[in-house]
């Protein structure tokens, strides 16, 4: 086919594996995040209960994992959504360099907002 | 006597009319093929009608089509089989037509080129057969059936929205030269489906294996080629 | 392709009926929604540092009001809808399961819906 | 105007073996194929392809001259016994170097090919992958023209040789995708168009297997040799006439009639369902005509109940695929309902065993030539051997032509496409005809003429009945007129067209079956039960003529295998 076609593809894997990787700490980690917040304590959420649960620092962990891993599965996903209808044409690079910036932003953003529990 | 109403697709690019249905009903003694009432209507009611044909016992790929409903091949569905009182005969949805149930396969053919569908070899052949035990010809069993008939291409998401995507048949060839134990590419033909037009933009939703006509797995074949791309990349291992 | 292309091209047909698509396209929509509620949720936990431990519980009561229990029910919901679906699919990328994926699939479905049955059955006094 | 050195008409088998042996040679080659090389109709080819490789441990002394000899005796001793000796010397050759390719053949457990025994055949000797050789085949042919590059118009349809000063400059074709007509200029033409099955109603062909590359050599003046000879399968499907094929046979499959005999016994009693396929065809068609065929009705069975699910999942996978589609019959459980029916043209264009015609700069090679080989009767697995060996041959030797040719090349342009716009303009008096006959009509007539009075049994007062009606035929197509005119895909023309073609090659069946005064192979005549070698050791030629065809006859080549009396 086209040469331009396969140049534009290249690569992949990674954004693939990665995807995969992510899934499986999220399953997990989310499995936590889920249980501790929706079952064991619903309607009982605060400041304090948060500052509480993120005081074990197994619980802190977890948060920071999740907070990491599924930053990436999101952002990649909607890049997936976003390549699958050619939405990036020749301005991949910049889709692919913003999605990094926005989701490395999230993350110490996210990070920012759990500190003063875990240290507290 | 039996009669079959045959609901069809029209399309002329000269007539400037756009699509249309147009209904014909056929007679029929015992059985009859959506094949042969095609035929019956080019013969009787309307020359113009075109659709593509050779075989007629499954086995050429040519009368791929969208009837009732369903991927079939024409020459192969019977319409006694058929459910509902009229017959939808449509081309292969999603792709380009040329006229009436004739679609456009020139991207399909070009994608399946560019896999490079054929053994490499580059070690000297002996001078009789190259060995192949029974279990490495299994492996071979299901890809080497692909009547490259399109209907897998025609169902597949990925292909609707991404024009560059490979599509189930070209991956599903090159899972065919993959697993062949004669061939010696397994480094030179990776970058070729190993890439975002290629495995990776398989959404594993696998309406290929249902769109099938000769009932094969092309998700299977692309998920093989998706870890061994992963294996070859990560652990250099070629098998 | 053009737009008189398209209607040609039979777009629109094509295979609707099949588990796996069905599957797909909840798991994007799923997905797309988590994704968004993902930078909601992280912006909302953030106030606690932005505007203070007040300002984070008087949001939290509010989302004590039946209405939000049940959107959070929802939530879980598409979390374990693109969960257990995702596992369906890493089945598959492992060569587990394709030819089967139907039966994986409403196996994996039959366990979700397990699951929010249990979620369900600790929210319900909050909803009423 | 499109100019190629060499133009190889048609993308089965034997075309694409052309190509690609010219394309080796560094000819700038082109395939013209009416269909997507990869649907050919060597593709529905099934059971296997004959190679003297000695892989069966029954069949550990097989040599290429015992192959021969089976051929030739296989042939009833019609076929030229130097071109069936270097075909089976060629053979494991070439099945080596398309195993080479990629050809996906089933195998032993040692690796080496498996092999199956096949009617006519004195060892177990037919390669096969599963019950789709043809298939396997010619996919990696496919691949092979890929992989080199060739040039492939698709979806063009062959109407008429350009004959100049006496030899063959290429082809006029229809551009199904685009509309209109394409002059293709070449310095040689290799026609590969495949047989003439569609003649008959009652055929396991494609169809697009109408004989269209005989009739365009028929028309240029090149004569079709052996044309009475047409094979019928014993086993197609009753309703469909889908080939089941012989492999059946030769993985132990029984032929039953009403009375659950096998009986087989009476006609070949030694090899029983093996016997070359003019026999068993002929004693299918004896017990349905003596009232044996299953409830008095027209079928017999073919039973594989016995061979057990696991070997027909194994080795006959496709026949049970399509006797469950075509039939609604499922081989494991019960038998299937089976007819003779049309399936292989002998005859065709007359070549010698490089390819060559009488015409120069044009070859023909695969079941629309007629070297011959298979004489009065083809064994099953000898066509798929005859495509690639003789397409071989005629690829080398066309370009060999082309090389030695002087004064070849484009040729200057001269305008518009003189050719080309003769052939559209005869198109457009067509439609401008309004409709006058009907030509599918026409067509339905002929195809029931051809098996009613052309078929298994044949006998002179029926035979002369059918040719007077064929002739009646010819007269009506020239008043055919089109109902639908120009645009793409234009089937109504393209069906109207090759209506005419395929009525001038079966009255060249026609004719010379009704001249063969003996019974030989595949044309038994009940007025002329045996063979008679004294005046009838030779080959027929027709040529187009004014009235019908004009008949001439040639001598067989003999020499090594002393004609004797067919038993089996």
């Amino acid at each position: 086919m086209r040469p331009e076609a396969m140049a534009r593809h290249q690569g992949g894997m990674w954004p693939w594996l990665m995807q995969r990787v992510t899934a499986v700490l999220v399953f997990v980690t989310m499995a936590i995040h889920l249980t501790a917040t929706h079952l064991l304590n619903i309607g009982d959420l605060s400041y304090d209960n948060i500052a509480g649960r993120l005081a074990h620092s197994g619980m802190a962990l977890v948060d920071f994992t999740l907070l990491a891993a599924v930053v990436f599965h999101a952002l990649n996903g909607v890049r997936m959504v976003w390549l699958d209808y050619s939405l990036a044409g020749s301005g991949r690079r910049v889709v692919d360099v913003a999605f990094w910036i926005i989701g490395v932003g999230v993350f110490f953003y996210g990070a920012w907002a759990l500190w003063p529990w875990i240290t507290g | 006597m039996p009669e079959a109403r045959f609901h069809i697709k029209r399309f002329d690019p000269k007539s400037g009319v756009g699509a249309h249905y147009d209904e014909f009903t056929v007679p029929y003694e015992g059985s009859l093929t959506v094949l042969e009432g095609l035929f019956y209507v080019q013969e009787h009611f309307d020359g113009s009608l075109c659709f593509r044909y050779c075989c007629r016992a499954a086995v050429c790929g040519s009368c791929a089509m969208y009837i009732d409903g369903r991927y079939r091949l024409a020459c192969q569905s019977n319409v006694n089989h058929l459910k509902g009182d009229v017959i939808v005969v449509e081309p292969l949805p999603h792709m380009p037509l040329v006229k009436d149930l004739v679609c456009d396969m020139s991207e399909f053919f070009a994608k399946y080129e560019t896999i490079k569908p054929w053994l490499i070899r580059t070690s000297q052949n002996p001078e009789k057969e190259l060995p192949q035990t029974p279990k490495e010809r299994l492996k071979l069993d299901m890809p080497v059936d692909c009547i490259l008939c399109g209907a897998c291409y025609s169902s597949c998401p990925s292909v609707w929205t991404e024009g560059d995507y490979l599509g189930p048949a070209a991956l599903l060839k090159a899972y065919r030269f993959e697993v062949d134990s004669r061939d010696e590419a397994r480094r030179e033909r990776l970058p070729y489906f190993d890439n975002e037009r290629g495995v990776y933009r398989c959404h594993t939703i696998a309406n290929c294996s249902e769109a099938c006509p000769k009932e094969l797995n092309p998700t299977e074949g692309i998920q093989w080629l998706k870890r061994a791309a992963v294996r070859r990349r990560l652990f250099g291992r070629l098998k | 392709m053009s737009l008189q292309d398209r209607e040609t091209a039979n777009v629109g047909a094509g295979l609707w009926k099949g588990t796996g698509m069905w599957a797909w396209i909840l798991f994007r929509i799923s997905g797309l929604v988590l994704a968004f509620y993902l930078f909601v949720h992280i912006g909302v936990i953030s106030q606690g540092r932005a505007s203070g431990a007040h300002t984070l519980n008087r949001i939290f009561t509010t989302f004590d009001k039946p209405l939000f229990v049940f959107l959070d029910l929802m939530l879980v919901a598409a979390v374990l809808y693109h969960a257990l679906n995702g596992v369906r699919i890493l089945l598959m990328d492992l060569g587990v399961g394709i030819r089967s994926h139907k039966t994986v699939f409403w196996v994996l479905m039959t366990i979700a819906a397990v699951l929010l049955g249990v979620f369900v059955t600790v929210a319900f006094p909050y909803i009423f | 105007m499109i100019y190629h050195q060499l133009i190889v008409v048609g993308g089965g088998l034997a075309g694409l073996r052309a190509a690609v042996e010219a394309k080796q040679e560094g000819i700038d080659v082109a395939v013209l194929s009416q269909v997507h090389p990869g649907r050919s109709h060597s593709g529905a080819a099934q059971g296997g392809i004959n190679a003297a490789l000695a892989n069966n441990p029954d069949g550990a002394d097989d040599t290429p001259a015992k192959h021969a000899f089976d051929t030739v005796k296989g042939s009833d001793y019609l076929a030229d016994q130097d071109a069936a000796i270097e075909m089976t010397r060629d053979a494991p050759d070439v099945i080596y170097e398309m195993e080479h390719w990629g050809c996906p053949f089933s195998r032993y457990d040692d690796g080496r090919i498996a092999q199956r025994p096949f009617g006519g055949a004195g060892f177990p000797r037919t390669c096969y992958g599963a019950d789709k050789t043809g298939h396997y085949l010619l996919h990696t042919l496919v691949e092979r023209a890929y992989e080199r590059g060739i040039k492939m118009y698709i979806e063009v349809f062959a109407t008429q040789l350009i004959v100049e000063d006496g030899a063959c400059k290429g082809v006029v074709a229809y551009d199904m995708i685009n509309g209109g007509f394409l002059e293709f200029r070449a310095d040689a033409v290799v026609m590969a168009t495949g047989g003439a099955g569609r003649t008959y109603i009652n055929t396991t062909n494609a169809i697009i297997s109408t004989g269209g590359g005989m009739a365009l050599a028929y028309r240029a003046g090149v004569p079709l040799k052996d044309m009475e000879f047409i094979q019928f399968h014993p086993t197609g499907l009753f309703t469909t006439n889908i080939l089941m094929t012989e492999g059946c046979r030769g993985e132990g499959g029984y032929l039953i009639n009403d009375q659950g005999e096998r009986f087989m016994s009476k006609y070949a009693p030694t090899v029983m369902e093996l016997a070359p396929r003019d026999i068993t065809a002929r004693a299918i068609q004896t017990e349905i005509n003596e009232g044996r065929g299953i409830g008095g009705k027209q079928f017999v069975y073919l039973d594989l109940r016995h061979l057990g699910e696991q070997k027909i999942a194994e080795r006959l996978p496709g026949i049970r695929d399509l006797a469950i589609h075509f039939e609604g019959v499922d081989p494991v459980t019960e038998p299937v309902p089976i007819v003779p029916s049309q399936h292989y043209t002998m005859g065709g264009i007359d070549t010698d065993m490089q390819g060559a015609t009488p015409l120069p700069g044009f070859y023909a090679a695969g079941e629309c030539a007629c070297v011959s080989v298979h004489g009065a009767n083809r064994l099953g697995g000898n066509s798929l051997l005859e495509t690639i060996v003789f397409g071989r041959r005629a690829g080398a030797a066309a370009s060999a032509y082309v090389k030695g040719k002087e004064g070849g090349g484009a040729p200057a342009a001269a305008g518009a496409d003189p050719a080309a716009a003769r052939m559209a303009a005869s198109v457009e008096e067509l439609a401008g005809r309004g409709t006058g006959e009907d030509a599918y009509a026409i067509r339905a007539e002929m195809t029931v003429t051809m098996k009613e009075h052309f078929g298994i049994f044949r006998e002179q007062a029926s035979m002369q009945a059918g040719l007077d009606k064929m002739l009646a035929l010819k007269e009506r197509v020239a008043r055919v007129g089109l109902r639908h005119s120009g645009g793409v895909f234009n089937l109504d023309m393209m069906r109207t067209v090759e209506l005419a073609g395929m009525i001038d090659v079966a009255l060249a069946t026609a004719a010379g079956a009704l001249a063969r005064t003996e019974s030989r192979g595949s044309h038994a005549r009940t007025d002329f039960p045996t063979r008679d070698d004294k005046d009838w050791l030779k080959h027929t030629l027709a040529y187009a003529g004014d009235a019908g065809p004009r008949l001439e006859y040639r001598p067989v080549t003999l020499g090594t295998f002393e004609p004797q009396e067919r038993k089996y």
